[in-house]
C-alpha cells in the first residue's frame, strides 16, 4: 500500500474516533457555555445511555428506533435529575465545589452501574445496519458514516438552535449574565435545566454510537472518551459549538497520525502536548473568545 | 467561620465510619458463625485451616480478583465436602478471608496486613503482578508459604517462600513463539500489545526476542493504552505490512475489540494470543471474529475433560451459572496445591510447607502433574487453544 | 478568619504551645500504639499511607487554598518525586536512613525543577484551562515514564528498600511535621500573604508591586517540592512503583481532600486526608458499596458546604462576632 | 522639574483611538483632578500610566524615569499606586494583611526566612504591624484590623484600599473615582481624608472624579477629557468656568 493511501486511512481512522469525540464535546461545550461548569459526569451520561440502549434492546426487546427515543430520553430526564440535584444547590458555591461535586456524580453512575451489571464486558450487536462504502482500499464502516453525519447535523442543529430560536437566546442571555437574564424574564432555571436535558440527549446519541461502533458495555466506559471530549472541548475553544466539533475531529486525527508514524507510546503526551501548546498560544482555544478582564 | 461546617462535616464523616463499623461487625458476625461451625467441628476432632487471598474485587480489574475467589472456594468446598485435609492425626478444615486490592500496590500491603489479622495462616496471591510484587517483602519478613495463582511477572516469585501456579510472562511468551514458527510455520510476524500492562510487555518483550532468535520476522510492533477501545490505526499499520499472523497478547475485553475491528475492516489475518484471551467468546457480539484464533492458555471450559466439567458445574452452581475462565481455575489449583503441601510436609507450619512445595505433584486443571522448582515456578505442559466453530478446543500436537 | 493582632500575643503564642504540644502528643500515642502492638497490622499498615496523604493534602492546599488555582497534576509531581528519589536509592548503597534522606531531597529537588519547567508557560492560564492544562501534563509525565526504559516502563520499577514503613515511623513523622510547619509558616509570611493576595485579587496585586508571575511559580514549586517528597516516602513505602498509579484519579484524590478540608485550611486538609485514607479500610467489608458511600458522601458534603443551612450557620457566627467587636470598640 | 511628565500619550485598540496625544505633568505635592464625561478615556489614561496597557505612543517620566513599557509592578516599585473604580480588595483577607501586604517592599526578608519563621521574621513582621496599623489609623480602620476586608462597609473599603495604595509609599497616588458611591456625609469625610493623605504622606495625588463638589473642593488644578483628547486644563476654577467643558459635560 502507498504511503499516501496510508495516511488516507489513519486520517479516515482519526475522523472516526475524532466524530465520536466531536459529538461527546458538544454536549461538553453546550453545558460549560451555559451553565459554566465542567460537568465531569458527562461521560458518565454516555455510559447510562450505553446501558439504556442495552437495555431497551437486548432485555426488553423494543423495536431500535423506540429504544433509541427512550434512551434519549431517559438521559435528558437523568440530566434534568443529576442538575437539579447536585448542581443546582450549588449555583452561587466555588467553581471547585461544583467540579468536586460532578466528579462524585461520576463516581456515583459508575459505581451503581457497577452494582447492577458487574464489570465483565457485556457484548452488545450494533443497531446499525447500513453498509459501509468502499474507498479504493479504504472501508468506511456503516457506523463510521451515521456518526459522521449525526455529528454535523448534531452541530448545525445546535448553532441554529442556540443563535435562532427564543429558548436559543434565552440560553445565551443566561450565559452572558445570569443576573440582567433574570431581570428580563428569563426563567434561569428553567434554561438551565433544558441546557442539561440537551447536553444529557446530545450523550444518549453518543452513547447510542460508541456503543455501536465499539460492542462492548463497561460501567466505565465513558471514562476516558469523556476526559478526550472535555481536551477536545477545550482545544476548539470550551463554550464554543462549532469549536467543540472542530477540536473533536482534529484530537482525533492526531492522535491518530502521532500513532502511525510518530509512537503508539506517546501518542496520548502527544495529543496533551498540542493542547498545552494551543492554549499557550491561544489561551481561550482554537475558536474560543479572548476574554480580558475589565480594569 | 469555616469551623462549624467542619465539625458537621466531621460528624458526617465520624458518623459513616460508625456506620461502616457497625457494618464491620455485622460481617464479622457471620465470620464468627463460621468459626463456630469450625469449633463444634474442631469438638470432633478437626481443626480449621485459613488461606488468606488477596486480589482485585473492585476496580478495572475486579473480575480476575472475583474469578480468582470463586474459583477458590468451589476446590475449598469440594475439599472440606470430602473430609477435609489429613495432617498427621489431625484433620483441616480449610476456609478463606479474601481481602480487596483493587490491584494496586499500596491497596495490596493493606490487604495483606488485614488477612494477616484474620489469622490467615498460607497466601493465596495476589491475584496481579505489581499488587504481588508489593506484597512478597512482606510474606517473606513472616516466613509464611505464598502462592500466587496469576501473578506472572518474574519478580512475583523472587523470594523462597514463593511460588506460582501459571506460567512468567517470559516462559508463555517464548512458548507461543516457538509454537507459532515450529509448529504453525508463520515468519513474519505482528504484535499488538498493552504498553501500559506489565502482563503485556512481558509477554511481547519474550515473544520477540524468541521469534528473531528463532529467524522470524516482527514485522509490525504496535501499542495501545489501558483503556484503549479504538485499535483502527494500529491495525491500519499493521495491514501495510507483510505480516502473516497478529499475535496479542492481552486480556479478553482488548482482544474484543481488535478482532472486531480487523473484521470491519477487512483484515484477514489470523489472530494468535495469549492466556488473557480465554473469556473472549463470552465478550465478541460475533464468534466469526474471532473464529480460527490460536492462543496459549492453562484451561480452557469447554474441553471434554470429566475433572474440567465438575469444576465448571460447581463453579457454575455457585455463581449463578457463571463460566470459570483461567483464573478460577488457577485458583483451584492453588488450592489444591496448598492442600498438597500441607499432606506432603505433615505439618502446617509455613516453614515445612515451603520445604515439601518442591517435593509435590499435583494433578489440576491447568496441568495434569504440576510440579514446583525451587525458584517457585510451576512445571507444567503449555497448551494451546484454537477457537473452532465458535467454541474453544485443544490444539492436537 | 486568621486572626493577625500586631506583634505576638499572648494569645499567640498559646496557640504556637498548643500546637507542638499536639504534635508531640500525637507522635508519642503513636509510638506506644505501635511500639506496644496494640494496633492491628492492617492499622499498622495504614500509618504511613496517611503521612503521605498529609504531606500530599498540604502541599496542594497551598496551590488550591492559598494561590487560589485549579490544578489536577499533582500527582504527576509526586511521581516524579517517586522515581527519582527510588531510582538513586536503587543506585546508591548507604545505610537505609542516609539513602532515603538523599533520595528525598533528589526526589523533592528534581520535581520542582519540573515544576519550574511546566509552570513557566502553564501558570499565564487560568481555571478551568489551567485545569485541564495540568491534567495534560500529568498525564504526559505518566505517558513518557511508561514509555521510558530506565524507568521500568509499564512493568515498574521494584526492588527498592522499603525504608519508609511503620518501623521508620519517627523518620517519617518528623517529614510530614516538616512539611505541615513549613508550608503554614509561609502562609503566615509575606511571601504566603503575596500568594493569597494573588488569588483574591491578581490585578490589585500586580498594582501594589507584586509580580503575579513570581509568586505563582513559587507556590507551584514549592508546592511541587513537597508533592516529591511524599512520592519518595510513597516508593519507600510500597517497594514498587507503577507509571498507572499516578494517572488522573490521583490528582483528583488529593484535591478532594483538600476541598473537603475546607479549601486554604490546612488543618481541614490533614484532618480530611487521614480520614479519607482511613475510610477505604474501614470500610473494607462494604467492598461492592465502598465506592458509592465514597460518592454519596462527597456529593453531600459540597452540598451541604454550600447550603442554607451552613451559610444560616455562618451568618450567626458573624453576627455574634460582630457584637463581640462592638463591646470591645465600647 | 515636575514629578510626572507625560507627553503625546496614546493608545488604539483596533481603530479605536481611547487615549490621544495627552499630555500632562503633576508637581509634588499637587492635588490634581482628571475629569471628562463618561467614555472620555480616563480610566484607560491610568491603565497606561500603571502599565495595565502599553502605550502606542508617547512618553511618562516618574522623577525622570521613563515608564513606558514596563510592568505594574515595576511602576509600582517606581513610585505610582492606585484604588480601582470597582473596588479591588483582598477581600478573604484581613483588614491588616492587606495593608501589610505592600509593605514588603520596604520591610523585607528571604524565603528561608518564611520558611522557618527565624532570622529577621519576627523583627520585620513587627515592624510590619506597627506601620500598617499607623497607616490604618489614619483612615480610622485600626480597629477592624482583624476583620475580613470583605465585611467592611462599603465606605471604608474604599478607604482602605488608599490605605493599601499607600502602605506601598508611592510618589504619586491615583484614585479612580474615590468617591462614586458614597453620600453627601461621606464625601465630605472623604475628602478630608485625601488632604489629610497628601499633607501626612507628601504624595502628589491625581484622581478622576464625576463629583464636581468634590473637585471643585479640593484639587488645586484640573485636566479634561473629551474622546480621548485633552480638551482643557487649568487652575480649577478656570477649567470649570470653561464653556468648551461645560458644553462637553452638558451635552450639545
Amino acid at each position: 500500500m502507498s504511503l499516501i493511501t496510508g495516511i488516507l486511512e489513519q486520517l479516515i481512522n482519526g475522523l472516526r474516533t475524532g466524530s465520536i469525540y466531536a459529538l461527546i464535546a458538544i454536549g461538553y461545550t453546550m453545558v460549560y457555555g451555559i451553565a459554566k461548569m465542567i460537568n465531569f459526569a458527562h461521560g458518565d451520561i454516555i455510559m447510562v445511555g450505553a446501558y439504556s440502549l442495552y437495555v431497551f434492546t437486548a432485555i426488553l426487546e423494543l423495536p431500535a428506533a423506540a429504544a433509541v427515543i427512550l434512551t434519549v430520553a431517559v438521559c435528558a430526564a437523568l440530566g434534568i435529575v443529576v442538575e437539579r440535584i447536585a448542581y443546582k444547590p450549588l449555583r452561587n458555591a466555588p467553581s471547585l465545589a461544583v467540579l468536586i461535586t460532578a466528579i462524585g456524580v461520576s463516581y456515583f453512575l459508575q459505581n451503581t452501574a457497577l452494582l447492577i451489571f458487574k464489570a465483565t464486558p457485556i457484548p452488545f450487536g450494533s443497531i446499525i445496519n447500513i453498509s459501509g462504502i468502499r474507498l479504493g482500499n479504504i472501508n468506511i464502516s456503516g457506523v463510521t458514516l451515521v456518526t459522521f453525519v449525526a455529528t454535523a447535523v448534531m452541530m448545525v442543529g445546535l448553532t441554529l438552535f442556540v443563535n435562532k430560536t427564543r429558548a436559543g437566546s434565552a440560553m445565551r442571555a443566561v450565559s452572558e449574565d445570569r443576573g440582567a437574564a433574570s431581570l428580563m424574564g428569563i426563567n434561569v432555571n428553567k434554561t438551565i435545566s433544558m441546557t442539561f436535558a440537551i447536553g444529557s440527549a446530545l450523550a444518549a446519541v453518543a452513547g447510542i454510537l460508541y456503543i455501536c461502533q465499539y460492542q462492548s458495555l463497561q460501567p466505565t466506559l465513558g471514562a476516558l472518551p469523556g476526559i478526550k471530549a472535555f481536551v477536545a472541548a477545550v482545544l476548539g475553544g470550551i463554550g464554543n459549538i462549532p469549536g467543540a466539533m472542530l477540536g473533536g475531529l482534529l484530537l482525533g486525527i492526531i492522535e491518530s497520525l502521532s500513532r502511525a508514524y510518530i509512537s503508539t507510546q506517546l501518542a496520548d503526551a502527544i495529543v496533551y502536548g498540542v493542547l498545552v501548546i494551543v492554549l499557550l498560544v491561544r489561551p481561550s482555544g482554537l475558536l474560543g473568545k479572548q476574554k480580558t478582564e475589565k480594569v | 467561620m469555616k469551623k462549624w461546617g467542619k465539625a458537621v462535616s466531621f460528624i458526617m464523616a465520624a458518623s459513616l465510619v460508625v456506620a461502616s463499623l457497625t457494618a464491620c461487625s455485622g460481617s464479622g458476625e457471620t465470620t464468627a458463625d463460621t468459626t463456630a461451625a469450625g469449633e463444634t467441628s474442631a469438638a470432633a476432632g478437626t481443626e480449621t485451616f485459613l488461606i488468606g487471598g488477596i486480589g482485585p474485587l473492585t476496580g478495572s480489574a475486579a473480575s480476575y480478583g472475583i474469578s480468582v475467589e470463586q474459583g477458590a472456594w468451589v476446590a475449598i468446598d469440594e475439599i472440606n465436602a470430602a473430609g477435609g485435609v489429613k495432617v498427621g492425626d489431625t484433620t483441616y478444615m480449610l476456609d478463606m478471608v479474601f481481602e480487596d486490592d483493587e490491584a494496586t500496590e499500596d491497596k495490596a500491603i493493606q490487604a495483606y496486613n488485614t488477612v494477616m489479622d484474620e489469622g490467615a495462616q498460607v497466601i493465596m496471591g495476589a491475584v496481579t503482578s505489581g499488587a504481588c510484587i508489593a506484597i512478597t517483602p512482606l510474606t517473606l519478613q513472616d516466613g509464611i508459604l505464598q502462592i500466587t495463582p496469576s501473578g506472572s511477572a518474574e519478580a512475583c516469585i523472587a523470594n523462597d517462600n514463593a511460588f506460582r501456579i501459571c506460567f512468567s510472562d517470559p516462559e508463555q511468551g517464548r512458548a507461543m513463539a516457538d509454537y507459532a514458527i515450529d509448529s504453525l510455520g508463520y515468519t513474519k510476524i505482528a504484535v499488538l500489545y498493552n504498553n501500559s500492562d506489565e502482563y503485556s510487555t512481558g509477554l511481547q518483550t519474550a515473544f520477540e526476542e524468541e521469534v528473531k532468535a528463532k529467524g522470524g520476522e516482527i514485522v509490525a510492533s504496535e501499542s495501545f493504552g489501558a483503556d484503549d477501545v479504538d485499535f483502527n490505526t494500529q491495525l491500519s499499520s499493521i495491514r501495510s505490512t507483510d505480516a502473516e499472523v497478529i499475535y496479542v497478547p492481552a486480556y479478553y475485553q482488548a482482544a474484543t475489540y481488535i478482532s472486531n475491528q480487523a473484521k470491519e475492516m477487512g483484515m484477514e489475518i489470523p489472530f494468535i494470543g495469549s492466556d488473557g484471551w480465554d473469556g473472549v467468546l463470552g465478550t465478541v457480539t460475533d464468534a466469526s471474529t474471532v473464529e480460527g484464533a490460536i492462543f496459549s492458555s492453562p484451561f480452557c471450559a469447554s474441553v471434554d475433560d470429566e475433572r474440567v466439567q465438575n469444576f465448571v458445574k460447581a463453579y457454575g452452581e455457585a455463581n449463578d451459572g457463571a463460566v470459570p475462565d483461567q483464573f478460577a481455575a488457577d485458583a483451584y489449583d492453588t488450592v489444591y496445591t496448598i492442600k498438597a503441601a500441607m499432606e506432603q510436609a505433615g505439618s502446617i507450619e509455613s516453614e515445612d510447607m515451603i520445604a515439601a512445595m518442591t517435593e509435590i505433584t499435583v494433578n489440576g486443571l491447568t496441568g495434569d502433574a504440576i510440579t514446583f522448582d525451587a525458584s517457585g515456578a510451576a512445571e507444567k505442559d503449555v497448551r494451546f487453544v484454537e477457537i473452532v466453530d465458535g467454541a474453544y478446543q485443544y490444539r492436537e500436537e | 478568619m486568621n486572626k493577625t493582632s500586631a506583634g505576638k500575643t499572648p494569645a499567640k503564642y498559646g496557640k504556637i504551645v498548643l500546637n507542638i504540644l499536639i504534635t508531640l502528643a500525637v507522635y508519642a500515642v503513636m509510638m506506644v500504639v505501635i511500639q506496644g502492638g496494640m494496633l492491628s497490622r492492617q492499622m499498622t499498615s495504614i500509618i504511613i499511607p496517611c503521612c503521605i496523604n498529609v504531606m500530599l493534602a498540604v502541599s496542594l492546599c497551598l496551590l488550591v487554598g492559598y494561590l487560589g488555582e485549579l490544578t489536577l497534576g499533582h500527582a504527576g509531581f509526586m511521581s516524579i518525586g517517586a522515581y527519582a528519589g527510588a531510582l538513586l536509592t536503587n543506585y546508591l548503597d548507604m545505610p537505609p536512613v542516609a539513602e532515603l534522606l538523599i533520595g528525598m531531597l533528589a526526589g523533592g529537588i528534581i520535581a520542582s525543577v519540573f515544576a519550574v519547567v511546566i509552570g513557566l508557560p502553564v501558570l499565564r492560564l487560568k481555571g478551568d484551562y489551567l485545569a485541564i492544562v495540568t491534567l495534560g501534563f500529568g498525564e504526559i509525565i505518566r505517558s513518557v515514564i511508561n514509555s521510558l526504559e530506565f524507568t521500568g516502563g509499564a512493568k515498574g520499577l521494584s526492588g527498592i528498600g522499603t525504608y519508609a514503613t511503620y518501623k521508620n515511623f519517627t523518620f517519617v513523622y518528623i517529614f510530614v511535621i516538616l512539611t505541615i510547619l513549613l508550608i503554614a509558616n509561609l502562609v503566615h509570611s509575606r511571601h504566603g500573604r503575596a500568594i493569597t493576595a494573588v488569588r483574591d485579587n491578581y490585578i490589585a496585586a500586580e498594582a501594589i508591586g507584586i509580580h503575579v508571575g513570581r509568586f505563582k511559580t513559587m507556590a507551584f514549586v514549592i508546592s511541587a517540592f513537597f508533592a516529591g517528597l511524599a512520592g519518595v516516602i510513597y516508593a519507600h513505602n510500597v517497594g514498587i512503583l507503577k507509571p498507572a498509579n499516578f494517572d488522573y484519579n490521583k490528582s483528583i484524590e488529593i484535591l478532594v481532600m483538600v476541598v473537603l478540608g475546607g479549601m486554604g485550611n490546612i488543618k481541614g486538609s490533614i484532618i480530611a486526608a487521614i480520614i479519607l485514607t482511613l475510610l477505604p479500610e474501614v470500610l473494607r467489608s462494604a467492598a461492592d458499596y465502598r465506592m458509592l458511600l465514597y460518592s454519596i458522601v462527597l456529593i453531600a458534603m459540597m452540598l451541604f458546604n454550600n447550603s442554607r443551612f451552613k451559610l444560616a450557620i455562618v451568618e450567626k457566627r458573624n453576627l455574634k462576632k460582630a457584637a463581640e467587636i462592638q463591646k470591645e470598640g465600647e | 522639574m515636575a514629578l510626572l511628565e507625560v507627553k503625546g500619550l496614546g493608545i488604539s485598540f483596533g481603530g479605536l483611538r481611547a487615549v490621544d496625544d495627552l499630555n500632562m505633568e503633576v508637581d509634588r505635592d499637587s492635588l490634581v483632578g482628571l475629569i471628562g464625561p463618561n467614555g472620555a478615556g480616563k480610566t484607560t489614561a491610568f491603565n497606561l500610566l500603571t502599565g495595565v496597557y502599553e502605550p502606542t505612543d508617547g512618553i511618562i517620566n516618574l522623577d525622570g524615569v521613563n515608564l513606558v513599557g514596563k510592568k505594574p509592578p515595576e511602576i509600582c516599585e517606581a513610585g505610582i499606586a492606585r484604588t480601582f473604580q470597582n473596588i479591588r480588595l483582598f477581600s478573604q483577607m484581613s483588614v491588616l494583611d492587606n495593608v501589610k501586604v505592600p509593605l514588603h517592599h520596604h520591610l523585607s526578608y528571604s524565603l528561608a526566612e518564611s520558611f522557618l519563621h527565624l532570622g529577621s521574621y519576627r523583627k520585620k513582621e513587627k515592624e510590619m504591624d506597627e506601620r500598617a496599623m499607623e497607616i490604618l489609623s489614619v483612615f480610622d480602620l485600626d480597629k477592624q484590623a482583624d476583620q475580613l476586608a470583605s465585611n467592611l462597609p462599603y465606605g471604608k473599603q474604599r478607604k482602605l484600599e488608599i490605605a493599601r495604595a499607600l502602605a506601598t509609599e508611592p510618589k504619586l497616588l491615583l484614585l479612580d473615582e474615590p468617591a462614586a458611591g458614597m453620600n453627601p456625609h461621606e464625601t465630605e469625610e472623604l475628602m478630608n481624608t485625601i488632604r489629610l493623605v497628601r499633607d501626612r504622606f507628601k504624595v502628589a495625588i491625581l484622581l478622576i472624579e464625576h463629583d464636581m463638589k468634590l473637585v471643585s473642593g479640593i484639587c488645586e488644578y484640573l485636566y479634561v477629557l473629551n474622546f480621548g483628547t485633552e480638551l482643557a486644563s487649568g487652575k480649577t476654577g478656570d477649567v470649570l468656568n470653561d464653556p468648551r467643558v461645560i458644553k462637553a459635560y452638558l451635552g450639545e
